[in-house]
């Protein structure tokens, strides 16, 4: 009985300590509650996490700051987030909570692609704004006109990226991508080939691993049988890409490395090591620490490293910057009113994180719900991302 | 359990019937509805994965038939044309159908083994879902653009408290069909197969077939479930239907108690409940519920259903010895 | 397709294989003893991936002593996660089921709450190819299925020499007739999960370099141990070692052939067919 | 004959348990099997009811071949058992234990049990009168409705004949039903042997208690290590220098 006893003491002393967690500062300003779904247990909870901590910042420091204000109202924030597991069914209850017990208007942040499309079931009948990081042409569309992609996704960024590639290093001749075998994966790896055979590019390999693979040496000998002259660990998610570059380095890939879609370079370097992450291309890499960044996103990173232990990557980056959107366009509009914010999103640019941002993407998806900002590139030196072009997707030239 | 009186289960399916009645008249909240619809799901999957139970068999490929059922109505509907009140029983024959070859494998094997191969046979419907025929069922991509039941007798599907009231209808009615099961003939010897399968096959008791015959008609149910959850979540993706979702209605059913037809039934309210309320706590909910889990076999060993009677015991248990279980708790 | 490219393939498959087979053992080892199926296996694969990332990635430990004590932690907290939660739960597959699971999640959950929810690297300790004609073989990779052979090579001695491990044979074989000739049941059923859990944190540790660590890193092993326990037929040490083989030969040469994505179906597939036509599996008894 | 086994033979690993066995049982007899611990009373037993696969060799019932046919479809052809260890479904009450027994004299359909129709009502109630006359012709009337965990021993073996009888078979196999009894049980236990020969049952049983089976048995069989060594008659068994050598040599004569 002793020894139960003492489980049972830790169980009661978690739970006070989940319990604690919960409960929000009583305001007395009006409040605004925001919604944020995501992943945040299991394999995919990096993503649902960083979206988490980067809405949880941008609210803070608008609270801090007094409050965010919309016409003559001030209002707190206050967020509420919602763990979906990567599963469809889930994300559909989850945003069901949001949406009619939460009275969210405002969903913030959604990762998992087959996720989103549970979601926007819910979303789009109740006009509910909803923004994600899901990649896949599906997702945006002009029958659903209140959903946003909040990070430039492969259709923006594999162009721009592969011309520089072709001007800057023209010894690149035969590319092969690897993406895992989901929605995101599969939408990676078409833009990108799609890109190449736009430029004349030659595709060694286009291939698809299931998530949560760790030996990649039975696909990386298939494709590097393939001769290519470039790996490109399109839609691989950090720890995944930096176990491929490791492991294609092991079995004697000596070519040029490309990440189209890379989220979190500090992470890849880490895992890969620096040797086998050295000269790593890529258009979507942010590292908080690098020189390069503007002083917001370093101020950013440093906070967030503070808070969390750990060094962001671009998706707290990319959902901090939605926030931030998102609120201004509330202060724009001078309403909450979803109507009036849809249409001050899409009126004039914003100030952001990332620099000049507006929302465009109507040549692709037929509606301007793409979040479009400049492309930086950035190669991996010494295990540090060196930022060392700036391309400005089609969109944005306007 | 008396056999012929009828009285007993009957009145608790009338309680659950009528519960499922009352509930818009407390409130038409669309969450709330959405909950219910999604407890009365897993209520007809968590009820016939208990029937296969009472056999004892786990059978983990049962969500398999869920998501068989669901995707065999999905592109009944979208490619062929039928209607929703047509593939509403043939996604659950297609499931069936499908279950017949794939037990008579399986149950070729029993106890861990037979746990493992249907935990294969999933994981093969599962990745078969995802990666193969990506035109027919959308791949990793999922399938989209599912229709909500189309109009019937003049009455139209689209709102979440029509899909609500179709959901109940249909699982009172599976309930109705597993309570008079349990407390028939096929019940008494589907329990005596559970309890010593070799002195029933040699009374005469064919325990495959018996088996069979639970495990062919717990996956019609499961897909008459996935019919439901096509054209009620709309969107349909692998991953509905693996290893996670499965883990939950064991969880559910084990946690409530697979003794009698309501552990389940008192499981799945009670843990669905708990998982929307803790939703907030992201990780932390996996923390408390694996904690609660853990608890809960410990404590009540044979499911909450039985744990006025397992208390009693324990009550009795502790009373006896109670000075000394103090005197050792205090120790450092 | 060059033969090269089949043995190159053939050898990606065994590369690891040794390593599962560590992970599937102490699986089938527990099995044999408390009747259970650890679902939290995977969990104490986990635990002593953490305890390499701790001691040496951080602290900077030598590596063989690090798997040392990877393989001593996790059976530490095998022995106390049997004494609290498993030792009433001989036989119980459901209860034991359900209870393995709700240890899954804390232990999951707990790891996110501890170590953070990010992959954290442990530098590779040898580093470097060998070429053998035209093949490519890690050196990494040999060290650690060198490694891995030896633990099985260890418990083998352990289970056919030492009283301990006969006393655990004699347990899996016959519970009652060993209590009757004086074994105590409740001691080695502790034991033997103990050391079951310490198969899968050395597991755990030869890997971290490999794969670096996460808190969701033990789903992979535990999936791949089942396989083989199944194909090689439960409580077999020889079959664990073939199912592995297997597996891994039939995974590496599969990625020739077909998307890397649908390889996973091979292995379950595999179990089916075994089943059919050996229920026991392919070394197990009657 | 009733039942003929034809040259059965079993194999466990390396032990030879039954060796090309051959004997019959004729209709209408109470016949015993007997021979010293470890002669393989039990496995002829498991082979004749399909528990355990054979080896080599047949086995007939009513001149049809029943070997390689599951247990419950020998059951079917009118052959029952007991076990040694008394097995019952402990978590029923004693009736409910013979309703399950007499599952092949009214097979419940699953369109019936689910629906609940009138002649289904109507078979069931037939079905629980007949269990109930047959558990008080053996004694077990008044605790029809006890749980059969709780019963004592004397109780458990007679529901475990109860059982058997529930079944309608021709044929029924008894692995020591008097293991455990007491003097007045055991005869109670003949005196029902001996009805059931009147009412045309044929039984074939394993004892241990040598004074019982002489007592009742027609005709008696000795096995020893897998080998028949000996048939005939109580009395010819009884001088048999074979079975005296057979059970003198082994380490626990027959008590």
């Amino acid at each position: 009985m002793r020894i139960r006893g003492g489980i049972a003491a830790v169980v009661m002393m978690a739970l006070a300590a989940t319990a604690g967690t919960t409960t929000p500062g009583a305001a007395q300003d009006k409040t605004l509650t925001i919604g944020v779904l995501g992943p945040l247990s299991g394999g995919a909870a990096s993503y649902g996490v960083e979206l988490v901590r980067g809405a949880e910042m941008r609210a803070e420091e608008i609270n801090k700051g007094g409050g965010l204000k919309v016409g003559s109202d001030v209002y707190r924030i206050k967020l509420v987030s919602y763990d979906h597991k990567a599963l469809a069914a889930d994300a559909a209850t989850a945003a069901n909570k949001l949406v009619f017990q939460d009275k969210v208007k405002y969903i913030i942040g959604n990762a998992v692609g087959a996720t989103c499309n549970a979601v926007q079931t819910v979303t789009e009948p109740e006009k509910v704004l909803f923004s994600f990081v899901c990649w896949g042409t599906s997702n945006l569309g002009p029958d659903k006109p209140h959903s946003f992609r909040a990070m430039l996704s492969q259709w923006e960024v594999a162009e721009p990226f592969y011309r520089w590639v072709k001007e800057k290093h023209p010894q690149v001749k035969r590319v092969a991508a690897i993406s895992p075998n989901d929605t995101s994966g599969k939408d990676t790896n078409t833009a990108v080939v799609k890109a190449l055979k736009g430029l004349g590019f030659e595709v060694a390999a286009d291939e698809y691993y299931e998530r949560g693979t760790k030996d990649f040496y039975p696909i990386l000998t298939k494709i590097l049988a393939t001769k290519p002259d470039m790996l490109d660990v399109a839609a691989a998610p950090p720890g995944e890409a930096g176990l491929i570059l490791k492991q294609a380095r092991e079995l004697g890939f000596k070519g040029s490395k490309g990440w189209t879609a890379g989220v979190n370079p500090v992470t890849l370097v880490g895992i890969a090591g620096k040797e086998a992450a050295e000269g790593v291309w890529s258009p979507a890499n942010i590292n908080v620490k690098s020189d390069f960044v503007s002083a917001t996103v370093r101020r950013f990173g440093e906070e967030y490293e503070k808070r969390y232990k750990e060094v962001p990557g671009v998706i707290a980056v990319a959902n901090y910057a939605a926030f931030d959107v998102f609120t201004k366009a509330m202060q724009d509009a001078r309403s909450l009113d979803t109507d009036k914010v849809l249409v001050a999103l899409t009126q004039k640019p914003f100030d952001t994180v990332w620099g000049r941002l507006v929302l465009g993407g109507k040549e692709t998806y037929g509606i301007d719900r793409q979040f479009l900002y400049p492309v930086v590139i950035s190669e991996i030196r010494d295990g540090k991302v060196v930022d060392i072009a700036q391309v400005l997707p089609a969109g944005l030239k306007k | 359990m008396e056999l012929s009186r009828s009285g007993v289960p009957s009145a608790g399916v009338a309680l659950i019937a009528l519960a499922a009645a009352a509930l818009p008249l407390v409130t038409r909240d669309s969450y709330y509805l959405d909950v219910a619809t999604t407890i009365l799901m897993n209520l007809t999957l968590t009820m016939s994965f208990r029937l296969q139970v009472s056999t004892g068999q786990i059978n983990m490929a049962h969500i398999s038939f869920m998501g068989i059922g669901a995707y065999a109505s999905a592109l009944l509907v979208t490619r062929v044309g039928l209607s929703f009140w047509a593939t509403l029983w043939i996604g659950p024959l297609v499931a069936a159908a499908l279950a017949v070859p794939i037990g008579s494998v399986a149950l070729r094997v029993s106890g861990p083994y037979y746990f493992l191969i249907t935990f294969a046979f999933s994981e093969v419907v599962r990745l078969f879902f995802n990666n193969f025929f990506e035109g027919l069922f959308g791949g990793p991509s999922g399938l989209v653009g599912i229709p909500k039941p189309d109009r019937l007798l003049g009455l139209a599907f689209d709102g979440k408290l029509e899909l609500y009231g179709l959901m109940a209808v249909l699982c009172v009615g599976v309930a109705l069909a597993l309570v008079r099961l349990d407390h028939s003939r096929f019940g008494l010897t589907a329990g005596a197969i559970r309890q010593a399968d070799l002195l029933a096959e040699t009374l005469g008791v064919n325990v495959f077939r018996y088996k069979l015959t639970t495990f062919v008609l717990g996956s019609f149910i499961a897909g008459l479930a996935g019919v439901f959850f096509a054209h009620f979540r709309r969107v349909l993706h692998s991953s509905d239907f693996g290893l996670e979702p499965m883990v939950l209605l064991v969880v559910f059913t084990v946690i409530g108690g697979t003794g009698s037809v309501w552990g389940p039934v008192v499981g799945t309210i009670l843990m669905t409940i708990a998982s929307e309320l803790l939703r907030e706590l992201h990780h932390y909910e996996i923390l408390v519920f694996g904690a609660v889990l853990i608890l809960t076999m410990l404590f009540a060993p044979e499911g909450l259903v039985a744990l006025p009677g397992t208390a009693r015991r324990l009550l009795r248990r502790l009373r006896g010895r109670a000075p000394a279980a103090a005197g050792v708790g205090l120790a450092p | 397709m060059s033969i090269d490219l089949l043995v190159q393939a053939l050898l990606n498959g065994f590369g690891l294989a040794m390593v599962y087979v560590l992970v599937a053992l102490g699986l089938t080892l527990i099995f044999s003893i408390l009747e259970i199926i650890n679902f939290a296996h995977g969990e104490f694969y986990m635990l002593g991936g953490y305890v390499t990332y701790y001691a040496y990635a951080l602290f900077g430990l030598n590596y063989f002593a690090t798997l040392g004590l990877a393989i001593l932690t996790v059976g530490v907290a095998g022995v106390v996660a049997e004494r609290l939660i498993f030792h009433d739960l001989r036989g119980k597959a459901l209860n034991a089921f359900i209870v393995s699971l709700g240890l899954l999640w804390v232990m999951q959950a707990g790891a996110q709450l501890a170590f953070g929810v990010l992959d954290k690297p442990v530098p590779s300790a040898f580093s470097g190819i060998v070429r053998v004609l035209g093949l490519v073989i890690s050196v990494e990779r040999l060290v650690v299925t060198l490694s891995a052979i030896v633990l099985i090579v260890a418990l083998y001695i352990f289970l056919r020499l030492s009283r301990p491990g006969r006393a655990m044979r004699a347990v899996a074989q016959d519970a009652d007739a060993a209590a009757l000739q004086g074994v105590n049941i409740e001691a080695v059923a502790a034991l033997g999960f103990g050391v079951g859990c310490a198969l899968a944190g050395g597991a755990g540790g030869l890997l971290a370099p490999v794969f670096a660590v996460s808190p969701a890193m033990g789903a992979l092993p535990v999936v791949k141990a089942f396989i083989i326990i199944i194909v090689g037929g439960m409580g077999s040490l020889p079959g664990a070692v073939l199912g592995g083989l297997l597996l891994g030969g039939v995974e590496g040469l599969g990625a020739l052939f077909m998307g890397s994505a649908a390889v996973n179906i091979l292995g379950f597939l595999m179990v089916i067919a075994v089943l059919l036509v050996r229920p026991r599996g392919l070394v197990g008894g009657a | 004959m009733l039942l003929e086994l034809r040259g059965v033979s079993r194999r466990f690993g390396g032990l030879l348990a039954v060796a090309d066995l051959s004997m019959t049982v004729a209709g209408g007899a109470i016949h015993g099997l007997i021979g010293p611990n470890g002669a393989g009373k039990s496995t002829v037993f498991n082979l004749i009811t399909g528990v355990i696969p054979l080896t080599a060799g047949e086995v007939f019932f009513k001149g049809e071949r029943t070997s390689g046919l599951r247990p419950s479809e020998i059951c079917r052809r009118g052959i029952a058992r007991t076990f040694q260890a008394t097995t019952l479904f402990r978590e029923y009450t004693v009736l409910q234990n013979v309703l399950v027994a007499a599952h092949l004299v009214t097979t419940p359909g699953l369109a019936s049990a689910l629906f609940w129709s009138r002649p289904y009502r109507e078979r069931e109630r037939r079905a629980r009168d007949r269990g109930r006359t047959l558990l008080e012709a053996l004694g077990l009337g008044p605790v029809a409705s006890q749980v059969a965990d709780t019963l004592p021993h004397r109780d458990q073996k007679a529901l475990a004949l109860a059982m058997v009888l529930a079944t309608g078979a021709e044929l029924v196999i008894l692995d020591e039903p008097m293991a455990g009894l007491a003097a007045q049980e055991k005869a109670e236990t003949t005196s029902v042997l001996r009805r059931l020969r009147e009412q045309g049952v044929t039984v074939l049983l394993v004892e241990h208690d040598m004074k019982a089976v002489m007592g009742v048995c027609d005709t008696v069989t000795v096995l020893d290590h897998g080998v028949r060594i000996a048939e005939g008659t109580p009395r010819e068994i009884q001088t048999n220098p074979a079975v005296i050598e057979a059970y003198l040599g082994a380490e626990e004569p027959g008590a």
